[in-house]
C-alpha cells in the first residue's frame, strides 16, 4: 500500500536569534499508511510536535527544513507552491488537531464563522448558508449538538472545545489527521470522549489515517496500530503496538514503559524505575547515540558513532541490537 | 542584575535609546563645564541669530541659548527623574501592598487608585502647581510624581496578584519568612524588569509633564528648563519674528530625551516580554 | 437573542465613517486655501485689538469685568468730558463745557440735542441720576462722593455739582471723564428688577455714542455705526461702519495679525515695533516715528519691603537704586518705549504732569545707574564687606540677599525688567533673584505685603488728578491696613507723617506754583527714603496702527487728538479715512 | 446561551454605576477643595484687575467688600461646599468671577463645542490611521515595520504643542498658507453658512493636524504590539494549518488586536484635556482649554470647578460607556464581566 | 530503596500510629452571591502517623484548596484542621505558625515556580531554617543541607550553587523535597509533585518519597489527579468530587472494587496497559 505521507531523512531545525540551529527533528524517516492509526510518543522536547508541523506541511520561521523530503501521496512537497499547499493540501489532504485546542478558536467569533471560513476557503462557490448546513450535518453525524455553531469558544467546556476543533479539522474529509496531544489538559472523562470521537472519524471513513502525537503510552496501547518512539529528534524505535508496548527493544522504550503508572491491580507491586539524567542539548547533540548518557546498557561503541536503523524484523536505533552486516544497514537507511 | 544588563545589551533598541539618552545626559552635565557661559547673563541682543559667539543665538533676554539649553536640559532631566522616582515608589508600594495583602486593603487602595485615574491628571497637576508656594525643580518633580503613580500602582497590583499565586511565595511562607520580607525578596525581584520599564516610562512622562506645565507658565521658579525655554519663546513671540533657534532646539531636546527613554522602554519590553521576540 | 452578528456590522460602520471623514478632510484641504474671505466689507470695517483678552461677559459700565468697548472707549456709552493727554485739558463729549461757580460749585453744560440710541432725549436729569448711582451703590466711581455733597439738575442742559469741604477738585474732574452716563429711563427699571446695578450683564446696552453693539462672541466683539448719532452735527460721522475687536489669546497672534493688516489699530505691546517699518517696510506706525514711539503715562515701580531685614535700611535701598541699569531696562525690556527711569514719582516727559518735575531736585537727592556709587554706599556708608560668593554682608552679619523680585508670569516687559534688576544687583553684590508667580499669587503677595520686592504700577490710568494720585498711592499710609490684610495701595506700608499733610495741601491747592512746590517736597521725601524704585515709563496704552486699509491715524506730526483708545480716542474714528 | 441583558449583567451594570457614582463624589470634592489651595483671593484679583484698567484705589476698597459678600466668600468653607454641592445637583455651576456676571454653565456651553469639534475627530482619525499603520507594520515586519515603529514611537513622544509650534512656524509664519490663530476669521460670526464653515475648517487644519499626528503615533505603537501578539496566537496558527488564507487570518488578527485599542481610545478621550489645554493655547483656539487656562490665571474658582467637573464627568461617562460597550464587542470580556465560567 | 518484593502487601499489613492530622467539617467558600463557589464542602478525614494517603480529584474538585488549608496557607470558612488534636486556628492566633510548619511541610506542583529564580537554589533551602526557634550556626546549616540534598540522590556540590533554570525538573523537585526535610517534619503534603516532571524522572521522585516514609516514618499526603500514581504510592485513597470526599479506603480495595459511581467512572476512563479499555460508545 502506498503511504499517504512519507518523510525521508527529515531534518527540521529551528534557527535561534543568535543563528544557531536547534535540531528538533534530526534525520527521521516515516510513512503514514492508509487506514492506520499511528502513534508517535516521546517526552517533552523530543521533537514530536515539530514533526507534526512538518507532517502537516506547515513550516514557518524560525522552523525550516534542513534536509530530507516529504511526499504527499507520492508527490514531493517541494514541488508544491504555497498557494496549492494552502488551498489543496492543508485541511483537505492533511489536517490537524493542534496541541492546545483550547486556544485554537478565534475567541471573538462564533464557531459558525470558523466553519464557514474553512469550507469557503476551499470551496469558494459554497454559500455561507450551505457551509453552516454542512457543519450542522457533520456535527449531528458525529453526535454533537449543532447549537455549538452559535456560541463563542469561551462558552464551551474544554472537552467540547476539543471535539469542536476536531470536527472543524475534518470538515473537508482529509485523508490524514494529525492529532497533537489530544488529551492533555482534559479530565479523564473528556479525554475518553475525545478519543472515541477520533476513532469514530476513522471508523466512519471520514478520514483514512490518524496520527496520534502524545506522551501517554497507555493511550497508544488502545488506539494505535503502530507506534514510533522519539528521543532527541530521532525515532529510536518503530513497531506495531504489540511490539512496542509488550516487547520493547530499545533501552529508552523499555524505561518509558517501565515508568508508566496505571490504576490496575498488580501495578502497585511493581517497582517503577526512572531514567537518570536529562535529554541532550539539541543545539549540540552528542556524537554517537543520543541516549548514551542515560543508558544503563551503554558500551564503547555508543559514544563513537550514531547507531543506524536495525531492520532485522524490528526498527530499533541501538547498537545493542546491531548484529546485521553493514550492507544491510546501508540498505535500510536508503529505504 | 548583571544578567539583566547583559540581556538588555542584546536589544538594539535599548542600546540606541541608552546611548541617545546618555548623550543627552552628558550634554547637560558635562556641557556647562566646556562652555563658560552663564545661562542667566546677557551676551547679545534680543534674539540674535546663531553666531560664532553664541552658537545657538540668543533668547528674548539676550542670553545664550546653548547655555540655556544645557542648564534647561539638566533641570528637565532632574524633574523627570524626581517625578519618575516618586511615581514609581508610591505606585510600587501601593500596588504591592494592595496586590499582596488583598481583602479590604486591596479594595480601598485600588478604589483610591481608580478614582485618581479617572480624574484627569493634568487638572490636578495644574491646581497643585499653582497651590504650591515655592516651585523649585524638585518640588515640581514631586508634584508630577504624586499625580502619576496610579497607573504604576494599578499595573503592579495586577502583577503582584498573579505573582502571589506562584509557588515560591507559598514555599517562603511555610519556611517562616515574614510578610515584608516576602514582598521585598520574593515578589519585588520578579517585577524589577517591569518596574524598570514603568520607571523609564514615568521618567519620560515626567519630562513631558514638566514641559506642559511650563508651557502653561507653571514652570519652576528661578531656573530654566526645556519647557520654560519654549514658554519664553512663545511669550516673547519667537515664532512671529522667526527666531527658530529659540524654540527648535528645546523642542528637539524634549523629543529626543523622551524618545530615547521610550526606545529604552521598547527595548526592555522586547527583552522582557517574550511575545515580542522573534522566535517562538 | 439579539445576534452579536451586529458587531461585524459595527466594524463596517466604523470603516464607512472613517472614509467619510477622510473625504471630508480632503475636501477641506482642497478648498481651504481659497476661502480666506472676510465677511464684513473690509473697506468699511476697522479692526482693533488689545483691549479685550477674555470672552466678553458684561456690557455694564458699573460692573466688574466690563467688556470692550464699554470700559475702554466712548463708542456706546459716553462720558461728559474726555481727558486730553496732550493738553491736560478736558475735551467736550456729552458736555459742552464746565464752569467753577465758586470753589464748591461746579456747573456742567450739555450739548444741545443729546439723544439716546433709542431716540429718547438725554438730559441733565440722566447725568444727575447716573452720578447719584455712585452714592447709592458701590461702583467704580463711588469715591466721587468723597468729594461731593450733591448733584442737582439746574435745567434740561445744566447739572450742578456741589463739592464737600476739602474736596480734591482734580478728583472730581477726573470722575467727570470716567463716569459713563446711562439712560435713567432704562436703568431705573434695571434697578427695580435686579435689586442693584452691579450684577446686571447689560447685554443690550443702550447708550448715546456713535456706535451700537452689533454682536459678540468669545472670539470677537462687533459694533456698528449708529447713523442716528446725536453728535453728527458737532463731531461729524465716524468713517468705519463696523469696528471689530477680535479677542486674541496671545500677543503673538495679535501682533501677527497687525503685521498682516488683519488688525488696523492695536493696543498690544509689540517688541521692537520699529522693525516693522524699518526692516520689513510695513505700513505700520506709532505716535513718534522714533524712540520712545509712544507717550509715557505710567510708572511701573519696584516696591521694596521697608519692614523686612536689610531692606528696612534706606541706605541698602539706595545702593540698590544705584545698582539698577535703567538704560538697559528702557532699551531691552521696554523696547526703547521709555526714556530711562528717573528717581522721581513724576513723569518727566510727554505728559502735562512733567511741569512739576525738577531736574535739580533729582540731581541733588535722587539716584541714577552708577554701580560704583552703589558699591561706595555699601562699603563706606554701610560698612558692608563682600563675602566669598561676591555678595555683601552688613557689619551685623546680615547677608544682602537672597531677595526676590516678582511680577506676574506672562507680563513679558515686566519680567524682562526684573531679570535686568536681578542681574545688575548681583553684579554689584546684592543677591536678587526673580520669581514669576501666577497673577493671583502675585496679587495676593502684593496686597498682603508678603514680598521682598514687587513690581506694580501705582495709580494707573491718566487723569487730571495725576501725579497727586501716584504720590498718595505710594506714600500715604492713611487707611492702609496692616501687613497681612489686603491693601490696594502703599503695598509696602511706607510711613511718613509729613506725607499726609502735604497731600492734603495739594488736594486743595489751586496755584500751580504752590502745587509744584508741594509735589517737589513729596518727591524729595520719596528720593531720600527710597521706599520704591521707578523702573521705567510705560505708555498707559499702546497705539500702533497699520495703514493698509485705513489712514490718517493721529501721530506726533498730525496730533489732532491724543493717541488713546479711551477718552479722546473716540475722535480717531471720526478722522480716519479708507486707504486709496 | 446568555441573553444580552440578563440579571447577572444587570447586577454587573448596577455595581459599575455605583462605583462610578463614588468616583464622581470624590471628584466633586477634589474639584471643590483643590482650587482653594491656590493662595490669594479671587475677589482681590477681580478688583485688582479693575486697577489695571485704571480704577482708583479708593473705589477698589469699596468694591472689594461688596464682591466678597456677593460671591459668598465671607462664609466658612464648609458652608461654601454645601452650597456648591446643592448647586451642582441643580445644574448650577455658579457665577464666573473673571467673566462676571456670566453663568459658568453658559460659558462652558459656548466653549465646549470647539473643544469637542477639535478633539474628537482628531482622536478618531488619528486612532483609525494609527491602527491601520500599526497593523500593517506588524504584518509586514522587516524594514517597513522598523521604520513605522520608530517613527510612530518618536511621533508619539513629541508633545502636541511642540508639533503645533513647529507647524505654526512652518505653515503659518514662514510659508503663510494657514492662519496663525483663532477658530475663524474675525468679521465672521458663527452661523451655519457654507462660507463660515469653510473658514472655520481652514482655521481648524493646523490644530487638527498637530493633534492627529501625535495620536497616530500612539495608536500605531499600541496596535503594532497587539497585532504581533495576536499573530503568534494558537488560533492564528490553527487557521493557517487548515489552509485559511493569510488575507483572512490577518482580518481575524486585526479585529482582535483592535479590541484593546478601544480601551486606548477611551484613555485618549480622558487625556484629551491635557492636549487641548496647550494646543488650544498655542493656536489661540477657542475652547475649554483656553478657558480653563485663563480661569486658573485669574483664580476663577467656579469656572475651574465647572470645567474640571465637566471634564471629569465626561471622562467618567466615556470610561463607563467604553467599559460596557467593550463587553458587547468582545465576548470574552463580557463573559468575565458577568462572572460566567 | 525498596525492592519490589518487599513492597508487596505493605498497604494492607502495615500498622500505623496515632491520628496526626484530622479535619472536621472543613469547608471553604470563595466569592459570594452568584459568584459563590463551595470549593471544599464539609470534609472529614483522619490521617495516621506514617501513613501515605492520596487525595484524588480532577481539576475543580477542591483538592488544591484542601491542600492549602491543611498547610495553613488559607483559612477555612468553616470547620477545623487538627494537628495532633490541636486546632490550626490556635497556631494562627498565637502566631505560632512556624511551629506548625516545623511539623507539616510541603512540596508543590511546579518545581520551577517553587524557586525564586533570582537566587541560587541554596538560598531557598537556607530559608527553611527560619522555622527553627534557634537558628543553628552557619556550618551546621550547611551540613544539614548537604545531608538532605545527598539523601534525595543529588550531588550537593554540583547543584547547590546553581540557579533553578540550570537544573532539570526532576532535580528541582528533589531539591524541594530536601528543603522540606531540613526541619524534619512529621507530615509532608505533596501537591501534584510529579505532574510537571517528565515521565522518565517521575519514578525517582516518587521512590525518594516512599523511601523517606520507610526511613523517617514520614506521613505523606499526595494531592493528585493521577490515579495511577496515587495507587502506586499510597496506602489509602480519598476520592474527591465537587469539594466532597465521595469514597475513601485502602488503595488496593478501591482499585479492585470501586463502590462510588464517580470512582468507577474515573477508573474506567483511564487507559491502562493491561486491561481492556471500553472505547465503543
Amino acid at each position: 500500500m502506498d503511504a499517504l505521507v512519507s518523510v525521508r531523512n527529515l531534518k527540521a531545525y529551528y534557527k535561534t536569534p543568535d543563528n544557531q540551529d536547534v535540531r528538533a527533528v534530526d534525520g527521521v524517516s516515516l510513512d503514514i499508511l492508509p487506514g492506520e492509526a499511528l502513534g508517535i510518543a516521546g517526552e517533552s522536547g523530543c521533537g514530536k510536535s515539530t514533526l507534526s508541523y512538518v507532517l502537516s506541511l506547515f513550516v514557518q520561521k524560525p522552523l525550516y527544513i534542513k534536509e530530507g523530503e516529504v511526499f504527499v501521496e507520492g508527490r514531493d512537497m517541494a514541488s508544491f507552491d504555497e498557494k496549492t499547499l494552502q488551498r489543496e493540501v492543508r485541511g483537505k489532504v492533511i489536517s490537524v488537531v493542534p496541541q492546545g485546542a483550547m486556544n485554537s478558536l478565534n475567541p471573538t467569533r462564533k464557531i459558525r464563522h470558523m466553519v464557514i471560513d474553512v469550507l469557503r476557503e476551499h470551496y469558494p462557490e459554497m454559500s455561507p448558508r450551505e457551509a453552516v448546513e454542512r457543519g450542522r450535518e457533520r456535527l449531528e453525524f458525529l453526535g454533537l449538538p449543532p447549537r455549538v455553531l452559535d456560541v463563542y469558544p469561551h462558552q464551551l467546556s474544554g472537552g467540547m472545545k476539543q471535539r469542536v476543533v476536531t470536527v472543524i479539522s475534518t470538515l473537508l474529509n482529509p485523508k490524514v489527521l494529525i492529532v497533537d496531544e489530544p488529551t492533555s489538559a482534559l479530565d479523564v472523562t473528556s479525554q475518553k470522549i475525545v478519543i472515541k470521537l477520533l476513532l469514530d472519524l476513522l471508523r466512519k471513513k471520514i478520514i483514512q489515517s490518524i496520527v496520534f502525537i502524545t506522551h501517554e503510552l497507555p493511550l497508544l496501547r488502545h488506539v494505535a496500530d503502530r507506534i514510533a518512539i522519539m528521543y532527541a529528534g530521532k525515532i529510536v524505535e518503530l513497531g506495531t503496538m504489540q511490539e512496542i508496548i509488550f516487547d520493547p527493544k530499545h533501552p529508552y522504550t523499555q524505561a518509558l514503559i517501565g515508568s508508566v503508572l496505571t490504576p490496575e491491580p498488580g501495578m502497585k507491586d511493581r517497582k517503577v524505575t526512572g531514567i537518570p539524567g536529562r535529554p541532550p542539548d539539541m543545539k549540540m547533540p552528542p556524537a554517537g547515540c543520543r541516549f548514551q548518557e542515560r543508558c544503563p546498557q551503554r558500551f564503547g561503541r555508543c559514544g563513537e558513532e550514531p547507531p543506524r536503523v536495525n531492520v532485522g524484523g524490528r526498527e530499533v536505533l541501538c547498537w545493542l541490537l546491531q548484529n546485521e552486516p553493514a550492507s544491510e544497514l546501508a540498505d535500510a537507511s536508503a529505504r | 542584575m548583571r544578567d539583566i544588563l547583559r540581556i538588555l545589551s542584546g536589544s538594539r533598541r535599548f542600546l540606541v535609546g541608552f546611548f541617545m539618552f546618555g548623550a543627552v545626559v552628558l550634554f547637560a552635565w558635562i556641557g556647562p563645564y566646556l562652555i563658560d557661559t552663564d545661562p542667566f547673563t546677557r551676551v547679545g541682543g534680543l534674539y540674535s541669530p546663531p553666531s560664532k559667539e553664541a552658537w545657538l543665538g540668543t533668547d528674548n533676554f539676550g542670553r545664550d541659548v546653548l547655555a540655556q539649553l544645557m542648564y534647561g536640559t539638566r533641570t528637565s532631566l532632574w524633574i523627570g527623574l524626581v517625578g519618575g522616582v516618586v511615581a514609581t515608589l508610591i505606585g510600587v508600594t501601593v500596588g504591592t501592598v494592595a496586590g499582596y495583602r488583598g481583602g479590604w486593603i486591596e479594595e480601598a487602595l485600588m478604589g483610591l487608585t481608580n478614582v485618581l485615574i479617572t480624574i484627569p491628571s493634568i487638572v490636578v497637576l495644574i491646581l497643585l502647581s499653582i497651590a504650591v508656594d515655592s516651585r523649585s525643580a524638585t518640588v515640581m518633580g514631586v508634584i508630577i510624581g504624586i499625580t502619576a503613580w496610579p497607573w504604576t500602582a494599578r499595573a503592579v497590583r495586577a502583577q503582584t496578584s498573579s505573582l502571589k499565586t506562584r509557588e515560591h511565595i507559598d514555599i517562603a511562607r511555610i519556611s517562616g519568612v515574614g510578610t515584608l520580607e516576602i514582598m521585598l525578596v520574593e515578589v519585588l525581584p520578579y517585577m524589577l524588569s517591569y518596574i524598570g520599564m514603568a520607571f523609564v516610562l514615568q521618567f519620560s512622562e515626567g519630562i513631558l509633564s514638566e514641559a506642559t506645565l511650563s508651557m502653561l507658565g507653571l514652570g519652576p521658579f528661578q531656573t530654566v528648563s526645556l519647557g520654560v525655554m519654549l514658554n519664553w519663546a512663545l511669550l516673547w513671540e519667537a515664532v512671529r519674528v522667526g527666531a527658530w533657534w529659540a524654540f527648535i532646539p528645546p523642542t528637539i531636546f524634549l523629543a529626543i530625551t523622551s524618545f530615547s527613554l521610550m526606545l529604552m522602554n521598547a527595548g526592555m519590553d522586547e527583552v522582557f516580554n517574550p511575545r515580542l521576540r522573534q522566535h517562538q | 437573542m439579539t445576534s452579536l452578528v451586529g458587531v461585524e456590522k459595527g466594524w463596517r460602520w466604523l470603516g464607512v465613517t472613517a472614509l467619510i471623514f477622510t473625504l471630508f478632510l480632503a475636501s477641506l484641504f482642497m478648498t481651504a486655501v481659497d476661502v480666506y474671505a472676510q465677511r464684513l466689507p473690509r473697506n468699511e470695517t476697522l479692526y482693533k485689538a488689545g483691549l479685550q483678552w477674555g470672552p466678553p461677559s458684561s456690557f455694564n459700565p458699573f460692573g466688574a469685568n466690563v467688556a470692550w468697548p464699554i470700559n475702554n472707549e466712548l463708542l456706546i456709552y459716553e462720558t461728559l468730558f474726555a481727558y486730553n493727554l496732550l493738553t491736560g485739558e478736558l475735551d467736550p463729549v456729552l458736555a459742552r463745557s464746565y464752569e467753577w461757580v465758586d470753589d464748591a460749585t461746579l456747573v456742567v453744560t450739555l450739548h444741545d440735542g443729546t439723544r439716546w440710541q433709542d431716540g429718547a432725549p438725554l438730559t441733565a436729569s440722566d447725568v444727575a441720576y447716573t452720578v447719584s448711582l455712585g452714592d447709592k451703590y458701590s461702583v467704580n466711581f463711588s469715591p466721587i462722593w468723597d468729594h461731593l455733597t450733591g448733584v442737582h439738575v439746574l435745567d434740561d442742559r445744566r447739572v450742578q455739582f456741589t463739592l464737600s469741604e476739602n474736596a480734591h477738585k482734580g478728583m472730581v474732574l477726573n470722575y467727570l471723564t470716567t463716569i459713563r452716563i446711562v439712560p435713567e429711563h432704562i436703568w431705573v427699571e434695571i434697578e427695580a428688577q435686579e435689586g442693584g446695578i452691579t450684577q446686571f450683564a447689560n447685554l443690550n446696552p443702550v447708550g448715546s455714542g456713535p456706535y451700537r453693539l452689533l454682536r459678540f462672541s468669545p472670539e470677537q466683539i462687533v459694533v456698528e455705526r449708529d447713523d442716528n448719532y446725536w453728535g453728527k452735527g458737532v463731531y461729524g460721522t465716524p468713517a468705519p461702519r463696523f469696528i471689530v475687536h477680535p479677542i486674541f489669546r496671545s500677543n503673538d497672534a495679535g501682533n501677527l495679525a497687525l503685521e498682516r493688516a488683519q488688525v488696523d489699530l492695536s493696543q498690544q505691546f509689540v517688541p521692537e515695533v520699529w522693525k516693522m517699518w524699518e526692516d520689513r517696510g510695513l505700513p505700520v506706525s506709532t505716535w513718534f516715528d522714533e524712540a520712545p514711539y509712544f507717550i509715557p503715562a505710567s510708572i511701573p515701580t519696584l516696591f521694596i519691603n521697608v519692614h523686612k531685614g536689610a531692606l528696612a535700611n534706606p541706605l541698602v535701598r539706595r545702593a540698590l537704586a544705584y545698582a539698577i541699569d535703567y538704560e538697559r531696562i528702557a532699551e531691552t525690556a521696554m523696547s526703547r518705549y521709555s526714556p530711562p527711569a528717573r528717581s522721581s514719582m513724576i513723569i518727566p516727559v510727554g505728559v502735562p504732569e512733567q511741569a512739576y518735575f525738577s531736574e535739580e531736585l533729582v540731581e541733588e537727592h535722587g539716584w541714577r545707574y552708577d554701580p560704583a556709587e552703589a558699591v561706595r554706599i555699601l562699603e563706606e556708608e554701610l560698612g558692608a564687606t563682600k563675602g566669598p560668593d561676591g555678595i555683601y554682608v552688613l557689619p551685623d552679619g546680615t547677608r544682602l540677599g537672597p531677595f526676590t523680585v516678582q511680577c506676574p508670569f506672562g507680563w513679558t516687559d515686566w519680567m524682562t525688567a526684573l531679570e535686568i534688576v536681578a542681574e545688575s544687583a548681583r553684579a554689584v553684590g546684592i543677591d536678587v533673584r526673580t520669581e514669576f508667580p501666577e497673577q493671583p499669587v502675585w496679587n495676593d503677595r502684593l496686597q498682603t505685603g508678603n514680598f521682598d520686592m514687587i513690581l506694580n504700577t501705582p495709580a494707573g490710568g491718566y487723569t487730571p488728578a495725576h501725579p497727586w494720585l501716584r504720590f498718595r498711592d505710594v506714600l500715604d499710609i492713611r487707611g492702609v491696613p496692616e501687613m497681612g490684610s489686603i491693601a490696594f495701595r502703599n503695598w509696602n506700608r511706607y510711613e511718613n507723617p509729613r506725607v499726609a499733610e502735604l497731600l492734603d495741601q495739594a488736594a486743595v491747592a489751586t496755584d500751580e506754583a504752590e502745587l509744584a512746590r508741594i509735589y517737589q517736597e513729596l518727591d524729595k521725601i520719596f528720593m531720600q527714603d527710597v521706599p520704591a524704585i521707578p523702573l521705567m515709563y510705560r505708555p498707559w496704552e499702546f497705539f500702533t496702527y497699520n495703514e493698509t486699509y485705513w489712514t490718517n491715524f493721529p501721530s506726533d506730526d498730525n496730533p489732532y487728538t491724543s493717541p488713546l483708545h479711551n477718552h479722546t480716542g473716540v475722535r480717531v474714528y471720526f478722522n480716519v479715512r479708507p486707504a486709496q | 446561551m446568555p441573553k444580552l441583558i440578563d440579571s447577572a449583567f444587570a447586577r454587573y451594570l448596577l455595581q459599575k454605576i455605583l462605583w462610578y457614582v463614588l468616583a464622581f463624589f470624590v471628584a466633586v470634592a477634589l474639584n471643590f477643595f483643590l482650587p482653594r489651595l491656590i493662595p490669594g483671593n479671587p475677589v482681590a484679583v477681580i478688583v485688582s484687575q479693575m486697577a489695571q484698567q485704571g480704577v482708583q484705589s479708593a473705589a477698589l476698597e469699596r468694591l472689594y467688600a461688596t464682591y466678597m459678600a456677593e460671591f459668598g466668600l465671607d462664609q466658612p468653607v464648609h458652608v461654601q461646599f454645601i452650597r456648591y454641592l446643592s448647586g451642582v445637583f441643580r445644574g448650577d455651576l455658579g457665577t464666573s468671577f473673571m467673566l462676571y456676571p456670566s453663568k459658568v454653565s453658559d460659558v462652558i456651553r459656548s466653549a465646549l463645542p470647539w473643544t469637542l469639534a477639535l478633539q474628537i475627530p482628531a482622536i478618531l482619525v488619528g486612532w483609525t490611521l494609527g491602527n491601520v499603520l500599526g497593523a500593517v507594520a506588524a504584518y509586514k515586519r522587516g524594514v517597513f515595520d522598523r521604520t513605522v515603529f520608530i517613527s510612530a514611537l518618536a511621533l508619539s513622544r513629541v508633545p502636541y504643542y511642540c508639533l503645533a509650534i513647529i507647524l505654526v512656524y512652518l505653515l503659518a509664519v514662514t510659508w503663510p498658507v494657514f492662519p496663525v490663530a483663532g477658530g475663524y476669521s474675525f468679521g465672521f460670526y458663527p452661523e451655519w453658512s457654507l462660507e463660515f464653515i469653510l473658514d472655520a475648517l481652514y482655521h481648524y487644519t493646523l490644530p487638527f493636524l498637530s493633534l492627529v499626528m501625535v495620536a497616530i503615533g500612539g495608536a500605531a505603537v499600541g496596535m503594532r504590539e497587539m497585532s504581533i501578539y495576536e499573530l503568534g496566537t494558537d488560533y492564528v496558527n490553527y487557521a493557517k494549518r487548515l489552509g485559511i488564507s493569510d488575507a483572512k487570518v490577518v482580518r481575524y488578527v486585526f479585529r482582535n488586536a483592535m479590541l484593546p485599542q478601544v480601551t486606548g481610545l477611551a484613555l485618549a478621550f480622558g487625556t484629551m484635556v491635557g492636549g487641548a489645554l496647550v494646543t488650544e493655547n498655542v493656536f489661540s483656539y477657542p475652547g475649554l482649554g483656553t478657558l480653563l487656562f485663563s480661569a486658573i490665571r485669574q483664580n476663577d474658582y467656579p469656572m475651574i470647578q465647572g470645567i474640571t467637573l465637566m471634564i471629569t464627568v465626561t471622562v467618567l461617562i466615556a470610561n463607563f460607556l467604553v467599559e460596557i460597550a467593550y463587553g458587547f464587542i468582545d465576548p470574552r470580556i463580557r463573559a468575565a464581566q458577568v462572572g460566567e465560567k | 530503596m525498596l525492592a519490589a518484593a518487599e513492597r508487596a502487601g505493605v498497604g494492607a499489613g502495615r500498622r500505623f500510629g496515632e491520628v496526626i492530622l484530622e479535619t472536621k467539617g472543613l469547608t471553604r467558600v470563595f466569592g459570594s452571591g452568584s459568584h459563590r463557589l463551595v470549593a471544599v464542602d464539609h470534609v472529614d478525614f483522619q490521617i495516621r502517623s506514617g501513613e501515605i494517603v492520596a487525595l484524588i480529584g480532577e481539576s475543580g474538585s477542591g483538592k488544591t484548596t484542601m491542600g492549602r488549608m491543611l498547610l495553613g496557607l488559607l483559612a477555612p470558612t468553616e470547620g477545623q484542621v487538627l494537628f495532633r488534636g490541636k486546632d490550626l486556628e490556635e497556631y494562627r492566633k498565637r502566631r505560632e505558625m512556624r511551629e506548625y510548619w516545623r511539623s507539616v511541610q510541603a512540596v508543590f506542583q511546579d518545581p520551577f515556580a517553587s524557586f525564586n529564580s533570582f537566587y541560587k537554589v541554596s538560598r531557598t533551602l537556607m530559608n527553611a531554617f527560619k522555622l527553627l526557634p534557634k537558628r543553628p550556626p552557619e556550618d551546621e546549616r550547611k551540613e544539614k543541607i548537604y545531608r538532605a540534598v545527598d539523601a534525595v540522590g543529588l550531588n550537593p556540590a554540583e547543584v547547590l550553587d546553581k540557579h533553578p533554570h540550570e537544573l532539570s525538573g526532576g532535580q528541582r523537585q528533589r531539591l524541594m523535597i530536601a528543603r522540606a526535610l531540613l526541619v524534619e517534619p512529621e507530615v509532608l503534603i505533596a501537591d501534584e509533585p510529579t505532574s510537571m516532571v517528565d515521565a522518565s524522572s517521575r519514578a525517582s521522585v516518587l521512590n525518594i518519597l516512599l523511601d523517606l516514609r520507610e526511613r523517617l516514618n514520614l506521613t505523606i499526603i499526595f494531592i493528585t489527579h493521577d490515579i495511577g500514581m496515587a495507587y502506586y504510592t499510597s496506602d489509602r485513597l480519598l476520592i474527591m468530587q465537587h469539594g466532597r470526599i465521595v469514597e475513601q479506603g485502602p488503595s488496593e480495595e478501591i482499585i479492585r472494587n470501586p463502590r462510588h459511581e464517580y470512582t468507577k467512572r474515573l477508573l474506567s476512563d483511564v487507559p491502562t496497559l493491561h486491561q481492556e479499555w471500553e472505547l465503543s460508545s
